[in-house]
């Protein structure tokens, strides 16, 4: 029906035909986005680093460093993780890091020895001369077309690119790894969550390397055309990033999209984009559309310029940091070091330090947590009571502002009656985890924690099964293993009982003599 | 410290929350009782405390029965809307007793016994004026004319709610003189009176003006822009109502009345505005609620042209909201 | 045409087997967890029904009326009820195993149904013609196919409301099938 | 009198319709075999597959054609919990019984593990895991496969120096789970 809707719509020009597009739902929230000072801070080095040891996949990773190694920045640690500075591995051991419920890590503790030596980073392996930005890319570019995966990927990893977006998802998996040809490479330059300008820091400061870096990125991807999307509140950045693309007109177009939460989020912004909407069950890929954050762009460059990804421009915000700023700080780097080095320590005891934006991140219960490559931004908000949820009168507000186009009202129905399969049927996995539906609910429901609690629900059943499916197809091998085995056994017995039975006579005349001999020999005995 | 995951208050200012938004629909509701009790009785501001009163008493009791927070649960205002609807839809000259009963089922059948605010399927409001229509057929029909209750005297009039003074009230020369129930009675009882030998009616003006039905339907359109503009609901059920009620009227209509007079009479306006729209018993997406509408008037028009009650809106209601599983499962997809 | 029309209408909805003359109500309530269930026990009953209605109207006109045997009416459409559904369980056993297994009991419960068996005496009582019999099962089946699915639909997506423990199960399927037929009182009179 | 014939002709019928409907029933037994197995396919597929024979069968399978062929209880299964039978009643159509607490009580997942100072290499678990989730051989270390092992505690009677222990699988990163909220 309303497919019927839009296309006449559509064709009777209502929509427009030319990009941007609308994305449906989404609310206009004020940016405040406190943090955008004039340059990024640049603390100095702490005293120690601590790397957790855990991939995108949250798969814990084997450290290829032992305790007591010495490092040089750069060097390779575990498979996509460098070492963010030189320095001594004090020890690898379980330690909390960023997460909702301050889970412990295996990870490396380094203590800096302040020298920050870059050193090179293949001297391990295989030497390779240290070739610029340029060759280095080429010889990307000749491994990719001439199919030789694993020589790429060893290349790439020690890149260890990966995304400073939201997900966080590893970028030369995305730029390299896809099969499909890639139309639109999108760099997302939306940053559309409160309070979070560090893509807007980065723009304003280096926007000659990031122009390089999506250059980098075009070409390694083959993409037919490449559009750099822009919020329109973000002007200095705008301007600083058209002047930069005017010597390099070929690599990318700037788009300048609407200020709307949440156009940063994948689907939104490629609906935002290409007008097309992604349904929940396909991949960007599958469409040719490949998004990668303005920051990953720049780190592409460095990386490529033989600087892997070691550190990561993130926001101190909230509505009581004293002094908010951009601060760059190397990945390992703890919460309470950051807060202290940029004059921020006032707040730590009596408010609520967050990890993420308002809307994505966190209360953090302890502050020694180190920064990993997904926290792009730290707030200190104000102790506050939380309004108790009032009962759910389907309003249907929420389903009126959900970008991916679902129905909260009902998904929180089956959710809070744990029922995964009612989940499944209104489609939870294609929930972004935004937040706009808590944001207009009226009875104040925490609507995406119920989401959240569902799909990790729906996720460990997936996991559960898939381990009884093994263990059953196990359990029948077994089984019939077993049975194999009696049956050999029984045949066997049969053979040697055949073979008995029809033994030919003479056989049968050796052993009556055998036995005459026997008794014969007895005899004797018995009459002494 | 309690830990707060989605940050709401750091991102906007206070949203309407559940209780403001019945403040809202009650507010939309006073021009239509003000007409309601200039033209016909002021009895129904009475009617409408009474029945608010005993709804939350009744709230009040079932929740602590049913052992959920006493006084947060009846705070919401959910059922303070209901009761005023309920008193609005039942007559004015109904005995205050038999309204209690009204009341009580609906709030014990329609709501509690479900387990509170969100987990109703029907519409308790409905439920309590269909127990009631059921049982208490002949007072449920006792309407009254415009301007017929002034003469009769404010005073005499509770008392026969009360069941006090003349008992038999109800017949004597006071009420006897009754002429016009609803409009809609009404045309039912000319209609048949009015078909000629070879059965097809003559034509029929009733000075329909005159009586106030029409003021009070467009004062309770009034109250339901005022709802559409304030966004607490949305535009597609009391379209979907309208539109579908006047196609039918237009297409299987036999009855010559004029059509404004048919849309603007009885409680369809207020069964559009205010019952039908209730989200909690209404479909989910905006597709479902343009079928929901769409049912609600088409079988409002059937039980008012074919059927046996003068007014067909709070069956069709009930009926819709025992159809809205099938729509919300038929209607799984995202629109 | 429209006479078949009017029995429809009023055998589906003026008066609806289950909430308004309420018959059959043992399916009605032990079918309605899931709708696959409730589905399978309306295709079933409709199947049997019509097929019921028809036969039975077929022997008292043929065999009972003209030998006068009225008083062997019932136990000869208990009998035709039985044959058809014990054909109905065989062709469910053949082509859905599972849905046989989860019908279970209430299939050979049809026999005994008061609904089917309601529905034969009647049509054979008031229509004068072999199609109206058969319009007349057909409807009354509709309108408890009807019925059926939308209480199923109703009491799994009343499975999630946090209904006090006293109520939950069967009691709050009874109130609110209680309430269906509170509301199908609306079409009383209708036509 | 009048009434002998009809009544000869009532019981003629009747005897008719009987043997119809017992020639009717009899239906062939192949369409029925591989309907019975396509049912126990569905029940197994439920289960929770720990081959823990906690429910008095030698695994999921055979209790799942339990299930079919001889009607058995659908609460026999403690690892399952409610889950499973929730699952059972709606594919089966039965009521929801509580769980037979002499099968056992639901327990979280356990994993096994063998102190290996202490394991003399006998082999007699290896023989008795279920889903081949031990590995070792003769006078040899044995040590459990972690993410294979279903908690069945099958192997632990066998153990002649009961080095086999029960932990709680460690909460990795990748299967934690967000609270459910209030």
């Amino acid at each position: 029906m309303n497919t019927l809707l839009n296309t006449l719509a559509t064709r009777l020009g209502f929509h427009n035909q030319q990009p941007p597009f609308s994305f449906h739902g989404g609310l206009p929230l004020n940016p405040n986005k406190r943090a955008l000072g004039e340059s990024i801070v640049e603390p100095p080095l702490p005293p120690y680093l601590i790397i957790p040891l855990i991939n995108y996949a949250k798969q814990s990773l084997t450290p290829t460093v032992a305790v007591g190694d010495s490092v040089r920045r750069g060097q390779l640690l575990a498979a996509g993780v460098v070492a963010p500075t030189s320095g001594k591995i004090k020890a690898i051991k379980p330690h909390a890091t960023i997460h909702p419920d301050t889970l412990a890590v295996n990870a490396i503790v380094l203590h800096c020895d302040g020298e920050d030596k870059r050193g090179n980073p293949s001297a391990s392996d295989n030497p390779q001369e240290l070739g610029g930005a340029s060759d280095n890319l080429s010889r990307l570019i000749k491994l990719r077309s001439s199919g030789k995966q694993s020589q790429m990927q060893q290349l790439v990893d020690q890149f260890a690119l990966s995304g400073l977006g939201g997900a966080g998802f590893p970028t030369a998996e995305k730029l390299l790894g896809n099969t499909t040809p890639v139309k639109t490479l999108i760099i997302n330059a939306a940053e559309c969550e409160p309070e979070i300008s560090c893509d807007e820091a980065l723009i304003q400061s280096d926007a000659i390397d990031i122009v390089k870096g999506i250059d980098a990125a075009v070409q390694l991807s083959q993409c037919d055309q490449c559009i750099v999307a822009i919020e329109d509140s973000k002007p200095a950045a705008i301007e600083n990033l058209q002047s930069a693309l005017k010597d390099k007109p070929t690599a990318a177009q700037l788009m300048i999209i609407p200020t709307r939460y949440p156009t940063g989020a994948e689907s939104p912004l490629i609906e935002c984009v290409t007008g097309k909407y992604i349904p929940h069950n396909q991949k960007p890929t599958d469409h040719g559309v490949v998004c990668i954050n303005i920051a990953t762009a720049l780190a592409l460059w460095h990386a490529l310029d033989n600087a892997p990804l070691d550190s990561r421009v993130l926001s101190l915000g909230g509505q009581s940091m004293p002094n908010p700023c951009n601060v760059r700080v190397r990945f390992g780097t703890t919460v309470n070091f950051i807060l202290h080095s940029t004059g921020n320590n006032s707040v730590v005891n009596d408010h609520r330090i967050r990890a993420g934006g308002p809307l994505s991140g966190f209360d953090l219960q302890n502050l020694s947590v180190p920064i990993t490559a997904h926290t792009n931004c730290i707030l200190a908000e104000p102790r506050v009571e939380i309004t108790d949820a009032q009962a759910c009168i389907r309003c249907g507000q929420c389903a009126d502002v959900c970008p991916a186009r679902l129905l909260p009202q009902q998904l929180h129905w089956h959710a809070m009656a744990d029922d995964l399969n009612g989940c499944k049927q209104f489609q939870l996995d294609a929930c972004i985890e935004c937040g706009c539906c808590d944001l207009v609910c009226p009875s104040s429901i925490k609507l995406t924690e119920t989401f959240r609690y569902a799909k990790s629900q729906a996720r460990f059943r997936d996991t559960l099964e898939l381990k009884a499916v093994a263990a059953e197809q196990r359990f029948t091998e077994r089984e019939h293993r077993l049975e194999q085995r009696a049956l050999a056994r029984k045949r066997a017995i049969e053979e040697r009982k055949k073979t008995i039975q029809s033994s030919s006579e003479p056989d049968r005349e050796e052993i009556k003599a055998a036995l005459a001999r026997a008794r014969a020999k007895r005899q004797p005995k018995q009459s002494r | 410290m309690t830990r707060i995951i989605l940050d709401k208050q750091a991102v906007t200012a206070p949203t309407r929350n559940t209780s403001n938004i019945m403040l809202l629909v009650l507010a939309a509701l006073v021009p239509g009782i003000a007409v309601y009790s200039y033209v016909i009785s002021p009895i129904v501001v009475i009617n409408a405390l009474v029945a608010m009163f005993s709804a939350v008493v009744f709230e009040l009791l079932a929740v602590k029965l049913r052992g959920a927070r006493g006084w947060p649960a009846v705070q919401d205002g959910s059922i303070t809307v209901a009761a005023v609807l309920l008193a609005l839809a039942v007559p004015p000259g109904l005995p205050f007793w038999q309204l209690l009963v009204g009341v009580f089922i609906m709030v014990m059948l329609g709501k509690q016994v479900y387990g509170g605010l969100g987990n109703n399927p029907f519409n308790p409001a409905m439920v309590g004026y269909a127990a009631l229509m059921i049982s208490f057929p002949q007072n449920m029909t006792l309407w009254f004319a415009p301007g017929e209750l002034h003469s009769a005297g404010f005073v005499s009039l509770i008392e026969a709610k009360l069941g006090m003074g003349q008992t038999d009230i109800g017949s004597n020369k006071v009420w006897d003189g009754v002429t016009a129930a609803t409009p809609l009675e009404q045309v039912r009882v000319w209609r048949l009176q009015s078909l000629d030998d070879n059965g097809n009616s003559t034509a029929l003006s009733l000075a329909f003006s005159a009586s106030g039905w029409l003021w009070i339907n467009l004062a309770f359109l009034l109250g339901g822009l005022f709802l559409l503009y304030k966004k607490v609901i949305q535009w597609h059920i009391p379209v979907a109502v309208v539109t579908s009620f006047t196609l039918l009227t237009l297409l299987l209509g036999q009855s010559q009345i004029p059509l404004y007079q048919l849309v603007f009479s009885g409680a369809l306006i207020l069964g559009a505005f205010f019952i039908a729209t209730d989200p909690v018993t209404a479909a989910a997406s905006n597709r479902g609620r343009l079928i929901f509408g769409s049912g609600v008037g088409a079988l409002t028009f059937t039980i008012r042209e074919f059927g046996g009650y003068p007014e067909g809106i709070a069956f069709a209601i009930l009926l819709m909201n025992l159809c809205v599983p099938l729509i919300d499962y038929l209607d799984r997809r995202p629109d | 045409m429209n006479e078949w029309a009017l029995i429809l209408l009023t055998t589906v909805l003026v008066n609806n087997f289950v909430l308004t003359q309420f018959l059959g109500l043992c399916p009605f309530m032990g079918v309605s967890r899931t709708l696959e269930s409730a589905l399978g026990m309306g295709m079933a009953t409709s199947f049997v029904l019509t097929l019921a209605s028809a036969l039975s109207y077929i022997i008292n006109q043929w065999l009972l009326v003209p030998f006068e045997l009225g008083y062997l009416r019932t136990i000869s459409f208990i009998l035709i009820i039985a044959l058809v559904v014990q054909f109905t369980e065989i062709i469910i056993r053949q082509r859905s195993p599972m849905l046989h297994r989860v019908l279970g009991l209430y299939l050979p419960l049809i026999t005994t149904n008061c609904a089917v068996l309601g529905v034969a005496l009647l049509s054979a009582r008031q229509h004068d013609s072999l199609i109206e019999a058969v319009v007349f099962g057909f409807g009354a089946a509709a309108g408890f196919t009807l019925v059926l699915i939308l209480f199923s639909l109703l009491r799994q997506r009343l499975a999630g409301a946090n209904v006090p423990p006293a109520f939950k199960g069967n009691a709050i399927g009874l109130i609110t099938a209680g309430i269906m037929s509170l509301a199908f009182m609306g079409f009383t009179g209708l036509a | 009198m009048s009434f002998v014939i009809p009544f000869l002709l009532v019981v003629f019928a009747l005897i008719a319709t009987g043997a119809l409907l017992a020639r009717l029933s009899r239906t062939n037994t192949s369409t029925d075999k591989n309907n019975t197995s396509a049912m126990i396919e569905q029940v197994n597929a439920v289960l929770p597959q720990t081959q823990c024979a906690q429910c008095g069968y030698p695994g999921c399978r055979p209790y799942a054609s339990a299930i079919i062929e001889q009607n058995e209880q659908i609460n026999r299964c403690p690892p399952g919990g409610d889950k499973t039978i929730t699952d059972l009643s709606n594919l089966l159509g039965t009521p929801v019984i509580p769980l037979n607490n002499e099968c056992g009580v639901v327990k979280p997942p356990l994993v096994a593990i063998i102190d290996e100072s202490v394991c003399i290499g006998c082999t007699l678990c290896i023989q008795a895991c279920p889903v081949d989730a031990i590995v070792g051989a003769s006078k040899l270390m044995h040590t459990v496969i972690q993410n294979e092992c279903t908690g069945c505690e099958l192997c632990l009677p066998p153990c002649p120096v009961d080095c086999i222990e029960l932990l709680t699988p460690q909460q990795t990163a990748a299967d934690w789970q967000w609270p459910r909220p209030a």
